[in-house]
């Protein structure tokens, strides 16, 4: 075997013990521990949003300012896409 | 009034400048001092490379790569490792990102 | 958790897992797109059992049917195989 | 890709509208139900992305420009950033949700717990949501459609 | 109320909201014509630097300040996203507006003859808002979603010039290793929203207690930030991009590098400032263990640095390196600074490490200018090729000699004033580091005295016979940069006290950041 | 154990995809490799937002007797997968188109071959 394959193996079994060491560290499925900021949302998106998903209103009103960046991430990626595929005249 | 403090010492521009101006003033006389015998274009201004003729501009030039080679060569094995390090690919890449991962998770992790 | 719950959400990870360790060790790029598709579809489906709807119809729509499409392009604008 | 079969452009000919309209419900009822501006963006632009599989990226290429496609992503940006800044303007705050229990358009308030689908909820959300998935559709379309005609052609001149 | 007050309440947001509107409105505003498409970007520009002006004076003088995205008050759980701004935030934005006003100006002359503008445009603008908003947010998933923005800005920046492989091949690299780096951050805030429930950066450093998966998140934000920082051995994309990217936005992607280095101090000095100097694991704080990893990883990046600036042969590549040794001694400042939390010079290591922060943004820039300079007149990358321009390019010549004076360290420019407080400072907390970093800005000189003798000195080539100087636009740029450089070299002080000290104080000061969001409850 | 198994599974992924970036050669097998990596960390956040028995956070005709808050799943995840799946997808498209670049300019997708930037 090559050196750079053992350097990768051992490099990715450590980081591979620790990732599984620490999700056993997590609440277990289905028990989440603190959910204050997700009951005050489904207890108030309908007062203060006036919509009926709960989704919806996190996305577009409770963090609407991430969705602004998630459309800018597809709007630079499609000036990105239509700059690489461009014609250079030459 | 301009001086930088960092506990130790300081760091005054202004002042440096000023000592500076002197210092030059100083250099500029002594210089003074020198042969006044010196004059250009003559005999006494050419190199002398053992009788050889001097070569022109061009052929002097020493390329940017080859500056620094006794440099270079003497830190081979420094330089042979380094540029191995550098290998370009992109795989290689993310496998020196891992590894640095490793590291701080046995380091700051463990303790 | 009910049991039917527990079963099927095991399945479809274990099938998940399955498609995309078949999408990572299929030579042919083609059948790997396909396999990264059906990891798409699994994964919107325990999407789906995880009461998330609108996260399964974005991975449905665009894990799915977009990123597929877009990986078949670019391999029938390259090459199919993988050369070692 | 010049096109596929009779049979595949008169099945796409069938499932394009069904496909555009069950994305366009997905947008306009993000508010109500599962989906939103993103996921019915990306149903459209799954189905346009049938149709230059069926007839191919050139002829596609040739009935719309992906400047056109371009500019009404921006059209979609725009609308989607003005909205916000109607809600500087109008509750002092960006991203205010200015219309929610307004009683102006789309600003009822539903009642507390199960309700029906009232459409007419939802402040600034639903308007968001067209702008989103003006944007998602065109962006998405065009990244296809730029990606598979530069697949299609042998020699692009660069 | 009067309208300044109004002004300043709502410049957070303006100040990402008018270049994301430019950068939208920018590919149908370039249908008109490129006249249009340059007085349009400028005054983008121009109204983003009014407003991040304004914020500043306030911020400077009344402390931070929030900014709650869609409603008056906070909520007692924090649901909204915030933006925070404290003396630090100001700063980087700061120095973000300077370099973004460079590169426009630079760019007219510099891409005047290439097509596809529009989107060069766009992308410029789309790269100046992610960078602001990296610097400016107060939540932390809001700061994942800017820092790949800013991913994807750079890489399509990067691979401007599609006809050359090489340009293709650094973007791809670029974005592989930027696409993995923010997964894992997506992953690490996972873990954060795991334990508590929030993704508030003050609410979360306020119930932060450093768990085993407390440590894991900050092995992984750590990590991730410092690549795309820069450091050593996770640097390599960095020359590759620098080297390859066109020379006029090689600034604004060195801004977006900044901004992560950025994140690295807010991570370390907000996040995990309640833990920092509480926590003693085996007799060791926490503060000196990390502080002593950034040190190592910051010797090791000068070393490399400059060791591979020595042998590079192309020009932006080398600068590209010697990037990569500027970087490190950042953060073997704030290493130092964080080694010895508590000790007055720490205080003087950090301010060191803030101020080279900007002198770096500075010297490195103004390199990169002439490069491109020196690139836009001959068409040749390789140092072999080019020889004796001084004759004919001498405007360019000086603005480089300054940047390499300043860049190595010499008095009396900026780069003197904070190397100086780095060297002092952290001979203080071991002698060793500081020979180490001397040396090594000796050596600095060495491969910037070969760039000057191989460019600019030596026998005029006769394809460089009638080269001329540079177009007005860029030695306009070029001079700014200069300019800049000098007045903070001749008075570091006045700089020191207006913005350094406020921010090195708004680091330290964690309380402060944290007690402005969970204390005005 | 059986209470961590989706957690396992999201490990699982993310390691099959570092994997296919770190061992594989082919350009666009590391490109799967990423798009792998993201569905996993997908997963893991939609996972860390299920409630045991909880419905979903939409309240048109929910199902009678649910009860709320306690009874539906976390939100904010959920808004939080759908921003990465777009991420997702414009990262996947614009490697990809550089992907396809690189392969007219090289003639090759291994990755060992497209190093002309080294040392």
């Amino acid at each position: 075997m090559e050196k750079r394959t053992i350097v990768a193996v051992l490099v990715f079994a450590i980081v591979a013990v620790f990732f599984f060491f620490s999700i056993f560290l997590i609440h277990p499925f289905g028990k989440p521990g603190q959910v204050n900021m997700d009951d005050h949302i489904i207890a108030n998106t309908q007062n203060e949003t006036g919509t009926n998903n709960g989704v919806t209103s996190v996305v577009f009103d409770y963090r609407g300012f991430d969705t602004l960046g998630e459309a800018t991430i597809l709007f630079s990626a499609v000036a990105g896409v239509l700059m690489i595929f461009r014609r250079v005249k030459q | 009034m301009f001086s930088l403090e960092s506990g130790s010492g300081f760091w005054n521009p202004i002042l440096w400048i000023f000592i500076f101006f002197i210092a030059f003033l100083l250099f500029y006389g002594i210089r003074g001092f020198g042969k006044s015998a010196y004059k250009k274009d003559t005999d006494q201004t050419k190199a002398f490379l053992s009788g050889n003729e001097e070569s022109s501009a061009e052929e002097m030039h020493v390329k940017a790569s080859n500056l620094y080679w006794g440099f270079t060569t003497s830190m081979k094995t420094v330089y042979t490792e380094l540029r191995k390090m550098h290998t370009g690919n992109a795989s290689d890449y993310v496998l020196w990102f891992v590894i640095i991962l490793a590291f701080l998770f046995l380091i700051i992790g463990v303790m | 958790m009910g049991m039917e719950f527990l079963i099927a959400n095991i399945l479809v990870l274990i099938l998940t897992v399955v498609a995309s360790l078949v999408a990572v060790l299929l030579r042919d790029l083609l059948a790997a797109a396909v396999a990264m598709a059906a990891m798409s579809l699994l994964l919107s489906l325990e999407f789906f059992i995880l009461q998330a709807p609108d996260v399964a119809i974005a991975e449905a729509g665009v894990g799915a049917c977009l990123s597929t499409a877009i990986v078949i392009i670019a391999i029938k604008g390259t090459k199919r195989t993988e050369d070692e | 890709m010049s096109g596929m079969s009779k049979i595949v452009k008169t099945s796409v000919n069938i499932l394009f509208p069904l496909t555009m309209i069950f994305g366009l419900y997905v947008i306009a009822h993000g508010h109500l139900t599962p989906g939103g501006g993103f996921q019915g963006g990306a149903i459209v632009a799954s189905g346009c992305a049938m149709i230059v599989v069926a007839y191919g990226s050139k002829w596609v290429f040739k009935q719309i420009k992906e400047k056109r496609l371009s500019s009404f992503e921006s059209i979609g940006g725009v609308g989607f950033i003005t909205v916000a800044l109607l809600g500087l303007v109008f509750s002092s705050v960006f991203f205010g949700n200015f219309l929610a229990g307004s009683n102006l358009l789309f600003g009822t308030t539903p009642a507390t717990g199960s309700t029906g689908a009232d459409f007419n909820t939802g402040g600034v959300l639903p308007l968001m949501n067209f702008a989103v998935g003006v944007k998602v559709i065109a962006g998405l379309f065009v990244i296809v459609l730029v990606m598979a005609y530069a697949s299609s052609v042998k020699e692009w001149d660069t | 109320m009067n309208i300044i007050d109004v002004l300043i309440e709502q410049s957070p947001a303006l100040i990402i909201a008018i270049p994301l509107l430019g950068a939208f409105l920018m590919p149908l505003v370039s249908r008109i014509n490129s006249t249009v498409r340059n007085i349009f970007g400028l005054l983008v520009l121009c109204l983003t630097g009014f407003f991040v002006g304004i914020l500043a004076s306030d911020v400077l003088a009344n402390g931070p300040r929030l900014y709650i995205f869609g409603a008056k008050d906070l909520a007692v759980p924090m649901v909204r996203i915030l933006f925070e701004v404290d003396s630090m935030s100001i700063f980087m934005a700061l120095i973000t507006m300077v370099l973004a006003f460079i590169t426009l100006i630079y760019s007219w002359s510099f891409m005047k003859d290439h097509d596809g503008l529009d989107k060069y445009y766009t992308l410029v603008l789309l790269l100046i808002t992610s960078t602001l908003g990296m610097e400016l947010t107060g939540d932390i998933f809001n700061f994942f979603v800017f820092l790949e923005i800013s991913c994807i800005a750079s890489c399509a920046l990067i691979a401007f010039w599609i006809s050359e492989g090489e340009a293709l091949e650094a973007a791809f690299k670029y974005i592989v290793v930027s696409a993995i780096g923010a997964l894992f951050v997506l992953f690490a805030i996972g873990l954060l929203y795991a334990q508590y429930n929030a993704l508030n950066i003050a609410t979360l450093a306020n119930v932060l207690k450093y768990t085993f998966l407390d440590k894991i998140i900050l092995v992984l934000l750590l990590v991730v930030l410092g690549m795309k920082a820069g450091l050593v051995p996770m640097h390599m994309w960095l020359p590759d991009s620098y080297g390859r990217a066109p020379p006029s936005v090689t600034l604004i992607i060195m801004g977006a590098t900044l901004a992560s280095f950025y994140g690295v101090l807010r991570v370390i000095f907000t996040l995990y400032g309640n833990v920092l100097s509480t926590t003693m694991r085996f007799s060791i704080p926490l503060n000196v263990l990390v502080g002593w990893i950034l040190i190592t990883l910051a010797i090791i990046s000068i070393i490399v640095g400059v060791a591979m600036a020595l042998v590079q042969s192309d020009f932006m590549r080398l600068i590209g390196f010697s990037a990569v040794a500027e970087v490190g001694y950042m953060f073997l400042a704030i290493g130092a600074g964080i080694a010895a939390l508590g000790t007055p010079y720490a205080t003087t290591a950090l301010q060191g490490g803030i101020l080279h922060l900007l002198n770096d943004a500075l010297d490195i820039g103004l390199l990169f200018l002439v490069a491109g300079a020196v690139y836009y007149i001959t068409k040749k990358r390789s140092l072999d090729d080019i020889s004796g321009l001084a004759r004919n390019m001498k405007y360019t010549t000086v603005f480089f000699v300054i940047g390499l004076l300043a860049v190595v360290g010499m008095p009396p420019l900026n780069g003197f004033a904070s190397k100086f407080l780095i060297y002092e400072s952290v001979y203080q907390l071991n002698p060793i580091l500081s020979i180490v970093a001397i040396l090594c800005s000796i050596l600095m000189l060495a491969v910037f005295v070969k760039v000057f003798y191989a460019v600019f000195m030596g026998p005029e080539l006769p394809a460089f016979k009638n080269v001329t100087e540079a177009p007005r636009s860029m030695l306009l740029a070029m001079g700014v940069v200069a300019a800049l450089m000098i007045f903070i070299g001749l008075f570091p002080n006045l700089v020191i006290d207006a913005l350094v000290k406020p921010a090195a104080d708004a680091l330290l000061n964690h309380a402060q950041y944290i007690g402005t969001v969970v204390g005005g409850v | 154990m059986i209470e961590y198994i989706p957690f396992i599974a999201v490990v699982t992924m993310i390691f099959i995809g570092l994997y296919a970036v770190l061992f594989r050669r082919n350009l666009i097998k590391i490109v799967i490799g990423i798009s792998i990596i993201e569905s996993g960390v997908n997963l893991f956040l939609i996972t860390l937002g299920y409630r045991e028995g909880g419905v979903a956070p939409i309240f048109t005709s929910l199902p009678p007797g649910t009860t709320y808050p306690a009874g539906m799943v976390l939100p904010v995840p959920q808004a939080l997968t759908l921003t990465s799946i777009v991420i997702g997808v414009a990262v996947l498209a614009l490697m990809l188109s550089l992907v396809m670049h690189i392969y007219r300019k090289y003639g090759t997708l291994d990755v060992r071959k497209i190093r002309r930037l080294k040392e």
